[in-house]
Order: structure tokens, then sequence, then C-alpha cells
């Protein structure tokens, strides 16, 4: 049987997602000799034509192109996994969806109207049905190994969606939340990092996005009372996840109990 | 005997071969660690907890266990957080090796620990078959406990009939008597290998009195509990309970972090992970502490059967304050508060128990 | 704890290996393994096995043989996800894990001397086929037996030439329902509770043993409480996600209950409330 | 279809470097006509949306511009942040730091040179073609890599997005045990880096050699990472306050980019290269043991010799890793305390493909009010399109398939990081 094959895309992103794929020192070569890595740019010129039986696709949606080409990467996988915060929630460059992208382009560059761009940051599975989601911001790179794994071996990937917390405690981490008074976004955020926040005394900030059930409120409650104010907190949701619909939709009701029905930093400003 | 003679005991162990672990400072927080001597214990501190919060300060004198219990237990070393089950080949031939009893002798243990071992004994050892994980590395296993004399905010362990006197289990037991001058353990044993130990330290007897002011200060303990929990009838009710709209409040709060269920000492529950080279012809399943709070749990062809969070903390509450009596003829709890501290938001299983017991009331 | 646990005891959580010997299909998404046991194999009917295809996970699989065939383990399987779909795959000559057998069986001695009345929903009949093999095996020990037997379409019957066999059988009555039918089907067409207000035997002599859909198992013991029989003589089969199968793992848990050692098999009256209570 | 006189080539995407990005190059009757290189990474709008952020986010923010090296986005932001504050941050949380730093550039020279650039060199299409023929090598080179990643996960927590760096220093201080857990790896690293050089050393190099203006930072004591003046081979020599009066950046129309120029000079060139030219004295001895044993000169001017000067800096990053874990002392707490005060900072460090540098005018409540942020590679924009030009004249006669393989070559030299540039790159030889 022939291997199968491995094709590697990249949308708007830091290409740290797919870097974790050369970052698998111990697996690199086990990979490359089971799977035929196809397409994978940043590491090879050689592009072998699709279609691929596992596409790993990093970045998110922000130019009206890219909205195009997504649709052919699709058609062009059988097994889609797209890999990192860009891809599963729209990534940092998701805060536009915030505020207005036209001011945000004069502030960068000198010539706005060299730049075409999107309003907003989205996920690929808002354009594509995709067949898997590899959360992180980075993906951790056992997971990412585990699905191509999986995905070889046609087994369910080890992938659970319960809290940071889980990890943490079961590494044997003090809960720095309750020990040292440090707000720690784990209760609400996905495992998958091993929980190295904590380990490192700082509070996790949610960049594995939010877990299967997150109650953003009761937490946003109990860091209220930890001495974190409502725009830290808003902060706190919008960053490397702020598009995901759990995040982005408890950081507007903050904003909203904040500062009446207007949305967007400039309220906040004021 | 004295610090010297803890000193002592930890040597004594050392030389028969067990790895001697006790409370020790790690991250601002008393967790079980090796023990090399007494200068390991957290030496002369106490812990404030409360719902949600835990906090070490000094005390103003030398005591070695003038604490209660932290955020770990030696769950984590009878039951290991994550430990493969099963590792071999495609043709299913075995490539673990049988696994080498570690034997651990804890030091410090407290009483609702030690009802906790029990509780987890007959999960894994006595109702039918034998956790062979569980069983080697409990075998051979040696407790030296320390009653407590000052229980913390969270504890309610005399309400639960588990503390804070170490009853059995225990090879050593000692109470630590601290202040106008005196610092002593009184140390009584409850095996036969304790006992030996204790001959081997070759501490002088103790005195009636010193005996006496033992007893009184562990007596006295059990009044200064910083919780209750009335456990009468307490499975009837929150069977009745099990559609109360009251699950609702409490889930609103909760985070179904699972926090509580990983330092709850009594908590079992696992899920197992395949992990393979299947090129290589090589598998590994390997079991993880996993948590009635997690989707998974539940999880059957076409969803979970618990998904809402309400849902998921009436299986942990029930299970651990009622359905258990039927599973184990034991409480799922012992007292020892550390869901109650170490539930991120503070929720408190003594609390959400009255309030079902007040709204019982109301039903009834 | 002084008494050091003996080790060298069989590894309850250590996959055996079992040789397949013969895969059928039974429907589109259903299928049957035959494993050759390493020794005999015996079990009770309504317990079942931990099935693990090398690698990919286990799954909790009812035996669906012939308990009076020891050296012929079956299971009949519908392929609904990744395990599932790894069991599928196996071949005669494949090498499968076997964990077990598990749980409580069906209270068949209980009901000597009695009627049986056998309800079945979907693949529901592969755990009650070998309570069913013992009634035909022991036919002398029980006076009436009613196979009732309800699929979602012709195509879903598993065990369609067993279920032949069976109607064949003067000494058994089998009816079988289905929710849909095609041009060809000649049966009743309904939901399988349909069958039982016709269906011949004593309800006060009766014990009944229903397995399917949560959903189907519940209806089927109204209208069997309707008939007369009391729920302390209805048995029914539990499903619940289950890791380990002998009470480690907590995942099964069903109310005061672990599916996997106090079941899979209850009396209805035991869990009648459970099975109201949402999300338990 | 195409008049005799002229030929087309077109890539759609140049690889094996961070990002995607264009070229298209126009040759018209055997003259080069035009040259561009050109990014198209969609905006993200870091500058912008960090307007309004606490300061203490920048480090974690700024790092997403870049998954090879957040550390130096990291590094730039944190320095920013505490010349605004007036804080200091020295001693061994300072050592910290540049072994935090010797663990990136290990990482992403490695990377560079064995998986991205070497392929080149051979005629692989890539590190894992490459592996076929010669495993033991890139079995050294993943090794290697790893070592860089281990100090960096050590450290940081993880190797992408390290998540214990903060202004002021770290959130946890590792112990002397972590440390010295590291000591054995890099011991060999240093054998294995030292072999890079000669491996690199020993491939064969088009000629050229390009009339460059250096530009990196100088400190008077250690080769940069973190701190020291802006210097120049054209007598440069400033303080990082001092960038926006000397160095402009553009926005053309043909990249998402912008372009970095010398006011009223022009192209510059920064990297390896350059802080090699400039800073040669000051490499750890190991490093110049190495340089020399290849005969390396002490200024490197042809761009496709980067590859043996990044070797070199490989050597150095791995002897100064050893050394600051010699003399590794766990520092009292891990971070020095910081109160954010209204003003200015400048944060200016070495990015393993050079200068990165940043500024930040901050609020008094601690927030951002603006922020700049120029990645090496939009510096390097215009001299590798000198190089492109330059390699193309020298070149024009070769035939379609090598000279296209030769130009991207040309572009490698540089390591660019288009992710930071910003992304999509495409390439595209109009010889029409
Ligand atoms: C006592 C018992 C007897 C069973 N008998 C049979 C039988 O005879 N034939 C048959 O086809 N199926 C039977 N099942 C159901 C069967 O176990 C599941 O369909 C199977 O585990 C699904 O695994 P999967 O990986 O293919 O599916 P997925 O949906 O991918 O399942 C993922 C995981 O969820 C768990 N899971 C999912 N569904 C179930 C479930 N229904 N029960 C328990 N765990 C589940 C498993 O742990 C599995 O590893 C029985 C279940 C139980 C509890
Ligand atoms: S430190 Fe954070 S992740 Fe860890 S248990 Fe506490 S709240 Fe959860
Ligand atoms: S602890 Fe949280 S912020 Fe830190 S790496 Fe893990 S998911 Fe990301
Ligand atoms: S339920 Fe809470 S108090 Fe009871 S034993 Fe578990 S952790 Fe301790």
């Amino acid at each position: 049987m022939a291997r199968p094959t491995l094709g590697v895309f990249k949308f708007a992103s830091c290409d740290g997602c797919q870097l974790s794929l050369l970052d698998a020192e111990d697996e690199l070569l086990a990979i490359a000799g089971e799977i035929h890595i196809a397409n994978f740019v940043e590491a090879s010129r050689e592009v072998v034509e699709g279609p691929y039986d596992l596409s790993l696709v990093e970045g998110s949606i922000t130019t009206a192109h890219d909205a195009e080409r997504i649709h052919d990467v699709r058609e062009q996988s059988k097994f889609l996994v797209t890999i990192g915060a860009c891809a599963t929630s729209g990534g940092i460059q998701a805060l536009r969806n915030f505020a207005n992208v036209e001011e945000y382009t004069s502030i960068v560059y000198a010539h706005p109207e060299y730049i075409s761009t999107l309003a907003t940051s989205t996920a690929i599975a808002d354009h594509v049905p995709v067949d898997f989601e590899l959360r992180g911001c980075p993906i951790n790179k056992h997971q990412l190994i585990e699905v191509v794994g999986a995905f070889l071996d046609r087994r369910t990937p080890a992938v659970p969606t319960f809290s940071v917390c889980v990890e943490c405690k079961r590494r044997g981490t003090t809960c720095i939340m309750v020990a040292d008074g440090i707000p720690c976004m784990g209760p609400i955020t996905q495992a998958g990092c091993g929980a190295i926040c904590p380990a490192y005394d700082r509070g996790c900030y949610g960049c594995f996005g939010p877990m299967e059930s997150p109650n953003v409120g009761a937490l946003a409650e109990w860091w209220g009372q930890l001495g974190v104010g409502r725009r830290d907190l808003v902060d706190a949701l919008r960053t490397f996840n702020a598009n995901a619909p759990a995040f982005r939709e408890a950081s507007e009701v903050l904003l909203q109990s904040v500062a009446g029905p207007t949305t967007g930093r400039d309220s906040r400003r004021s | 005997m004295g610090r010297d003679g803890v000193d002592r005991l930890i040597s004594i162990l050392e030389d028969r071969g067990f790895t001697v672990m006790g409370p020790t400072v790690r991250d601002g927080a008393i967790v079980h660690g090796p023990l090399r001597s007494t200068g390991d214990l957290p030496i002369g501190l106490r812990d404030e907890q409360g719902p949600g919060t835990y906090r070490l300060f000094e005390r103003g004198d030398d005591a070695l266990f003038g604490y209660v219990v932290g955020p770990s237990s030696p769950k984590m070393n009878f039951h290991p957080a994550e430990t493969v089950l099963w590792k071999g080949s495609s043709d299913l031939t075995r490539a673990d090796p049988a696994p080498e009893p570690p034997r651990f002798a804890f030091i410090g243990v407290r009483a609702c620990e030690l009802a906790a071992i029990a509780i987890q004994d007959r999960v894994f050892l006595g109702s039918g078959a034998v956790d062979r994980i569980y069983a080697s590395n409990r075998s051979g296993s040696f407790m030296v406990a320390v009653n407590c004399v000052e229980p913390g905010a969270t504890c309610f362990c005399a309400s639960m009939d588990t503390g804070p006197r170490a009853r059995t289990g225990y090879d050593l037991a000692m109470t630590e008597v601290i202040g106008d001058g005196i610092h002593h353990f009184v140390v009584e044993a409850g095996s036969d290998i304790g006992a030996e130990v204790l001959t081997e330290l070759g501490a002088r007897l103790a005195a009636a009195d010193e005996i006496e002011t033992a007893e009184r200060l562990v007596g006295e303990a059990a009044g200064k509990m910083g919780r209750s929990l009335d456990t009468v009838g307490i499975k009837e009710l929150l069977y009745a309970a099990a559609e109360d709209p009251y699950w609702e409040e409490i889930a609103a709060r909760c985070l179904t972090c699972a926090n509580c269920t990983m330092v709850c000492p009594t908590c079992f529950c696992s899920t197992v992970e395949d992990r393979g080279e299947l090129a290589n012809g090589s598998a590994e399943r390997v079991r993880k502490w996993d948590s009635c709070f997690n989707f998974e749990f539940s999880l059957v062809h076409g969803g979970p059967h618990r998904v809402s969070p309400a849902s998921r903390y009436r299986q942990w509450m029930t299970h651990k304050l009622a359905s258990w009596y039927d599973q184990f003829d034991t409480s799922g709890c012992v007292g020892c508060g550390r869901c109650i501290t170490w539930c991120p938001v503070g929720i408190d299983i003594t609390a959400e128990a009255a309030a079902f017991r007040a709204r019982g009331g109301d039903r009834a | 704890m002084e008494t050091a646990a003996d080790l060298s005891l069989v590894d309850p959580m250590a996959p055996v290996p079992f040789m397949v010997l013969q895969r059928r299909e039974e429907t589109h998404d259903t299928f049957t393994l035959s494993l050759e046991p390493p020794e005999p194999f015996q079990f009770r009917p309504g317990q079942f096995n931990m099935l693990y295809p090398f690698g990919i996970g286990e799954s909790a699989i009812s035996i669906s043989g012939d308990p009076a065939a020891p050296r012929r383990l079956v299971h009949t399987i519908r392929r609904v996800g990744n395990v599932t779909a790894a069991l599928d795959r196996l071949r005669p000559g494949d090498v499968v894990g076997v964990r077990g057998p598990f749980g409580n069986p069906w209270p068949l001695d209980e009901a000597r001397g009695g009627d049986l009345v056998f309800v079945a929903g979907g693949i529901g009949l592969a755990p009650l086929r070998p309570a069913i093999a013992w009634a035909v095996s022991h036919r002398d020990d029980y006076r009436r037996v009613v196979v009732l037997i309800g699929a979602r379409t012709p195509a879903d019957i598993v065990f369609v030439e067993q279920v032949q066999e069976w109607r064949g059988q003067f000494d058994l009555e089998v009816g079988v329902t289905v929710d849909a039918a095609d041009h060809a089907w000649r049966g009743p067409v309904g939901v399988v509770t349909s069958l039982i207000p016709g269906a011949d035997f004593e309800p006060s002599e009766a014990l009944a043993m229903i397995c399917g859909p949560e959903i189907m198992m519940r209806f089927t013991a109204a209208e069997l409480v309707k008939r007369g029989v009391t729920t302390d003589r209805i048995h029914v089969s539990v499903e619940r996600n289950m890791k380990c199968g002998i009470g480690f793992c907590g995942h099964c848990q069903f109310g005061p209950y672990f599916v996997c050692r106090d079941g899979p098999v209850f009396r209805y009256d035991r869990v009648e409330r459970l099975l109201t209570v949402k999300e338990v | 279809m195409s008049d005799p006189t002229t030929r087309t080539i077109a890539v759609e995407y140049l690889a094996r470097v961070e990002g995607e990005g264009a070229m298209k190059v126009v040759v018209r009757d055997g003259v080069v006509e035009d040259v561009e290189f050109r990014i198209f990474e969609p905006p993200r709008y870091f500058e912008a949306f960090l307007r309004g952020r606490m300061y203490s986010e920048a480090p974690d923010i700024t790092a997403r511009i870049c998954g090879i090296c957040p550390v130096a986005y990291q590094m730039s932001s944190v320095h920013a942040m505490e010349q605004a504050f007036g804080v200091e941050v020295g001693g061994q949380l300072r050592a910290l730091r540049r072994l935090l730093y010797c663990g990136e550039w290990i990482e992403s020279h490695v990377l560079h040179v064995y998986l991205l650039h070497a392929p080149d060199f051979l005629g692989y299409e890539s590190a894992i073609h490459m592996a076929q023929d010669h495993r033991e090598i890139v079995e050294q080179a993943l090794r290697l890599k790893k070592i860089g990643n281990q100090v960096m996960t050590l450290l940081g927590g993880r190797e992408i997005h390290p998540i214990n760096v903060k202004v002021g220093g770290f959130y946890k201080a590792p112990t002397r045990a972590d440390l010295d857990s590291l000591v054995e790896d890099l011991q060999w690293a240093l054998d294995a880096s030292r072999d890079m050089v000669r491996i690199t050393a020993g491939l064969s190099f088009p000629e050229i050699e390009q009339p460059f203006e250096f530009v990196s930072l100088r400190h008077p004591d250690e080769y940069p990472f973190n701190e020291g003046r802006i210097v120049s081979s054209a007598g440069l020599d400033i303080a990082n306050t001092e960038w926006n009066d000397w160095f402009l950046e553009e926005h053309v129309a043909r990249s998402n980019a912008l372009h970095s120029r010398i006011r009223s000079r022009g192209s510059y060139h920064v990297g390896p290269l350059a802080r090699f030219a400039l800073n040669r004295d000051l490499l750890h001895p190991e490093a110049v043991a190495a340089a020399n044993e290849v005969g390396l000169p002490a200024v490197v001017t042809n761009p496709f010799r980067s590859i043996i000067v990044r070797s070199v800096e490989t050597v150095h990053a791995v002897a100064e890793a050893l050394d600051i874990i010699d003399r590794y002392e766990q520092p009292a707490a891990p971070a020095v305390p910081v109160t954010p005060i209204a003003g200015v900072g400048h944060g200016a460090t070495e990015a393993p493909r050079g200068l990165l540098y940043h500024r930040y005018e901050i609020g008094g409540d601690g927030r951002i009010l603006d922020a700049q942020i120029v990645p090496p590679t939009a510096q390097n924009q215009l001299t590798i399109e000198q190089d492109l030009r330059e390699v193309l004249e020298r070149n024009i006669e070769m035939a379609d398939e090598p000279l296209q393989w030769r130009l991207e070559q040309t572009i490698r030299n540089y390591d660019p990081c288009i992710s930071c540039a910003t992304h999509f790159l495409r390439l595209e030889i109009d010889r029409g």
C-alpha cells in the first residue's frame, strides 16, 4: 500500500504551529517514513500535486483570496486537521474583529490603499468543514504527533477537551490561584499544553482556547474577588483565542456590564 | 521522644529499605515529597485554608507537624496520575515488566488520609478484582500517622468519623505536643512491624501524664473543626434530591474544572489512552486520572450521558456522600476538606450538603 | 500494609490474544466475529468482554454466541466509531485482545419453571441470543418462550437465519416487527412494543429480558407492566461508557451501580427511577 | 507564445523560508529590468492591537509575530519596557536571558543551516530528501536542534512562544540542578556545532562579493544578543533611542511588509554576516577557533557564505550557554519589581536573522499608547533585491530551472522570516 500523503498549508499565522512538525526532532524522520510529506513549503521545494490523505492547515482567513484558497485546500484534502489558535479560532489577529480595520491599517501602514484585507480574521471551520481541530498557540508537538499517529493507525487521538486543571493536578503542580492568588484561566481553558504556566508560577492565559464547558462568568466573578478589573478581564479573554465563541461572548457581556451597550476597544479607552 | 527521635525513625525506615515520604514545602504549599531528615519537614509552618484559598505562615515555634493536609495525598503514589497498564506487541505478547513494589513509608499521615487509603484499598483490592498497580505500590507500605491537634478551617473529619485521631491503618501513630517549653512526640504502635520499629527507636516510655496530655489535645481537636457535615440520612437525602433545581444553582458557580476530584484522596476514576507505534508493532495502554466532570467520562456513541454541569456536579457529590455507601459500604468522603480548599472558586461540599438538608426539610 | 498482594495473579487488565476464526456480515453496519479462545471460554448469557484491537482501544462487547460452545467465542458488533471500525477490519487469522467475561448474567435460573419473554431492539438481540440459545437447549426448564424483535428496517435485522430457524421451532413464539418496511416485508410494521399485547405468555409467571436502546426498554417495560408483569420480573441490559470492566475506572457508574459489576443486566425495579432521571 | 528574446519563469511559492512570499524578476533582451522580492503576508496588525494593552502583555503578544524567533520578540519588548520604566535587569537574570537567546539561536540556526539552506548547496529538495543520502548529518542536525529547543523549554516552558519571560525577568527561575541537566547535551553540541562549521565550510559557493553596509548591535564586552549600541560598517554608532533618526521604514506597493533603509544612504544588511563583521573580536574563543580552523576571513561579504557564519555563531551560542550554566546561581527572585510610568522605551536585540527593534510609548496606567516593530527581514528586503539582481546578472545564461533554484537560494541566504516581515512569497521570473 502506498504511503499516505501529507500536505501542510498556511494562512495568516506566525508559522509556529507548522514549525512544531520540524520541532518533533525525535519523530520527524520516522513520520517521514510512514507518511509522504508531499506538500510542505516551509520544509521542501518539492510540491507533489494533491489530493492529500492528511492536510494540516495553519492560520486564519483574513483575505478574500485566502477565503477562496481554503476551498481548494479542502477539495484536495481527504482528512483536514486545523492546527493552532489561528486556524481554530482566528488567532490574535482576530482582535481586528472587535475594532475598525481601516483604523488598524492606517496605524501600521503608511499607504493603507496598498493593503487588501477582510474586516475579520476567522477560523478555518467558519469556511469549510474540518475533520479535527488541534488547539493551542502554539500547538503542543506531542499532541501533533498523537494526531498524525492516530490518523495513520486509524485510532481516536487522545486529545482531551477538559480543563488545564486536570493536567495541572496530574503533574502535581500546586494550584497557584488557590495558593498564591494568581489569576489563572486554567479552569476554563482546554488542556493539551501540559499545564505549563502554573508550573512556572504564572496563571494560564488561555492559549489553548475554551475547554469543553467553560463557565467564564463564574471564573470572572472569582477573578474580580482576586482584584482583577473588568478591563483586564476583557483583555484576558481577548488574546490568542479572542474569537472563540465562548471567550468572545463572555468578553462582550463583560464589556457591556462595564460600559453600557457600546462595544469595541474605543469604548474602553474612555 | 523528641525531634531527634523522628530523625532516627526516618533513618531506621531508610535502613529497612523504605522510600520515606512526608510533608515538605514546595511552591508555597505542603505536599508529599521524599524525606531525608526532619530538616525536610515544614518546620514551624502552619497553613491557613479556606474555600479556594491556601496560604502558609510562620507559627512562631518549631513544630514539625503544625499544619493539616495539603493538595497532595498518598494517592499520588499508590494510584499514580499516570501509569502504563499494559505494553506489548501486535501478537499481544506483553512487554512491560511486572512492577517492582516500591515500598513507601509515609510519615505524618493524618487520620483522614488513613481513612482514604482504607477506602481505596477497598476499591482496588477488596471488591473482586485486584488492581496490580495499586497493589504493587501499596504492598509493604509503612504508615506513620500524626494525630491532628490543630485542625484547619476546611477540616471536618470529626463529622465524617474518620479523625482527628488515627484509629486503624497505621504502623505507628504520633501526637506532637508543643508549648510551655515542652516539645515531644507521644508514639504508639499499631502493627507488629510498627512495634518492632518502635523498639528499635529506643524511645523512652511515655509517662501517664504525657499520654493524658496528648489524648486531651487530640480530644479537644475534634471540637475545633472548621467545618462539619451532618451525615444522618445523607444518602436518602441526596437520592431524593436528584431532580432538585438547586443543582443548577451550584452549576452556575461550578467551573467543571475537575480540581475537586483530582485532589480528593478517595476519588479513583481513571481513563485509558492508547498509544502506539503500530508500524513498529508496539503499543501501550496508559491509565490516567479521570474525572466525572469531564465530558468524555460518560461518552457513549451519540454523546455523553452527563452533559449539563449540574448533572456532573450531582454525580460527584452524590457519589461521594451517597452512592459510595451502596458501592463500598462507607462514605466516599473522609472530611479532609481538600475539595473545598482547592476548588478554584471555593465551592464547599459541607455548605452544599447543608443547603440540600435545608431544602429537604422544606420538601418534607 | 503487611499483606503483599499476590502480583503473580492474572492481571485483569491484560488483554489475552484470541484468534479470529470467522467474520460474517450481519447488516450494513453490523458484523459477527467468531474467536478461538486459547482455552475453553465459559460464560453466562448476558455477560460481555472487553475487546482490544491492537493499539486502537478497547470496547465493551456482549457475548452473542451459544454458551454451550465454549470453544467458539462469538461477538456481534455495530460499527460506530474507531474501535468498532478496527474490529470490523479483523479477518480470520488475526489476533484480538480479550478480557472477560464480565458482568451479571440474565437470570435464567430464576426464570426456571415459568415463561420467558425476550424483547430485543436492533443489535440488542446480540446479548439476548446466548440466553435464547440457553432457553432452546434447556427448553424443558421453561414453559412458554417468546422472542419479540424490533428493527428499524428489514435490513437491520441481525441473525436473520437464526431468527428463521427459531421461527420454525414449534415450541418458540417469535415475533418480528420493523419501524419501516420495504416491498418484500410481509410482517408487522411498528415499534416492538406493539407485539407485546398479543404475545402468548402468562404475565404472572413470566420473566422478561429486554435489550435495546434505553427509551425502547422503558416503553417495553411499561407495556409489560400493563400486561401484568411486575417490575421485579423484568430485566434490562444497560449500556454506559466503560474503560475497565471491573469497577476500577468509575466510568460506567449508573446511580449507585457499576454497570460492569452490578449490570449490565439489572432488575427493572432497581433502575426504573434512574432511567427516568435526566443525565444520570 | 512569448517573444523569443524573453523568458518567463514563475514559481508560485518560495520554499524553505518561514512564511510565504513571491519574487518576480524581469529580464528583457538579456538585461535585468526589474527585481522584486514581494511579501504578501496578510497583515496581522500587531502594532495596532497592541494599543491599549497592558505593557506586561507585550512579550506574549509580540512573540506571536513569529513562531521561529519568538524569544527575539520577547526580548526586544521587555528591554523596551524596562527602558521606559527605568528598570535594570542585571546579574543572573540577565545571564538567563542570554541563555534563553542562546537556545533560540542554536535552534534557529541549526534549523536554517541544515534543514532549510544546506539542501540548496547539496542539490536536495529538502532535508528529508537529503536524509536519504546523508542520514547521519540530518540526525546530528536534529539532535543539535533539539538541544537548542531543550534550553528554551527548560527556561521558557516550551520552545515556541515560551511562557516564562516577563518585563523585569522571569516568572520562575530555574534551579542550578535544572540547568546542570543540560550540560552533558551541550557538551555534545559543542562538538556537533564545530562539525557544522567544518561541514558548511566544505560546501561550494557561488562567487559574489557585495558591498554591504552591515548593521548590528555592539556591546563592549559581549557578542551581541540583548544590549548594545547600534553600529554599522560605515561608521554609524547610535543608541537604540536614536533609531528613528537614522532609519526609515517605507511602504511600497508590492509588499505587505515595510521596507527599511538608512536615511539618505539606502539599503543595509542585518544578520549573522553583520554581527560577525562588527563583533568578531567578541566571539567566544571556541567560535573564533572554529572560524580560524576553516580560514574564515574577518569580514565575509559573500552572502552565500552566511551559512558558515551561522554555524560559527552556533558554536558561540553553545559555548556561551555552557559558560552561563557554569557560573549560574539561582537568583533570590525571578524578576525585579516593575512599576510602569508614562514614557517611551526602545529595545533592540539580535534575533537569529538580525536586528529586531521595538519602540513603545506607554501611558501612566501602563497601557501601550503606540508601538513600532521593525523586524530583520524587512530591513534586509532591499539588500535581498540587490543580491538577486547581482546573482541574476552573473548567471543570466543559466537555464530556467537552475537559475530559479539559485535565486531562491539567494533569498534563503538571509534566512528570511517572512512571518515576521509579514507572509506569502511567490517567485516569478519574467524574462518578458
Ligand atoms: C456492557 C456493554 C455491552 C456492549 N455490547 C455491545 C455489543 O454487543 N455490540 C456492540 O456493537 N456494541 C456493544 N456495546 C457498545 C460498544 O461498547 C460501543 O459501541 C463501543 O465502545 C464504541 O466504541 P468506538 O470506539 O467504536 O466508538 P466511539 O464512538 O469512537 O467511542 C469512543 C469511546 O467511547 C466509549 N464508548 C462509546 N460508546 C460506548 C458505549 N455505547 N458503551 C460504552 N462505551 C462507549 C468507548 O470507551 C470508546 O472507546 C456495549 C457496551 C456496553 C457497556
Ligand atoms: S493553577 Fe490554574 S490550571 Fe492549575 S489547578 Fe489552579 S486554576 Fe487550574
Ligand atoms: S497553561 Fe494556558 S496559557 Fe499556558 S501554555 Fe497552557 S494553555 Fe497556554
Ligand atoms: S470529598 Fe472533599 S472533603 Fe471529602 S474526602 Fe474528598 S476531598 Fe476530602
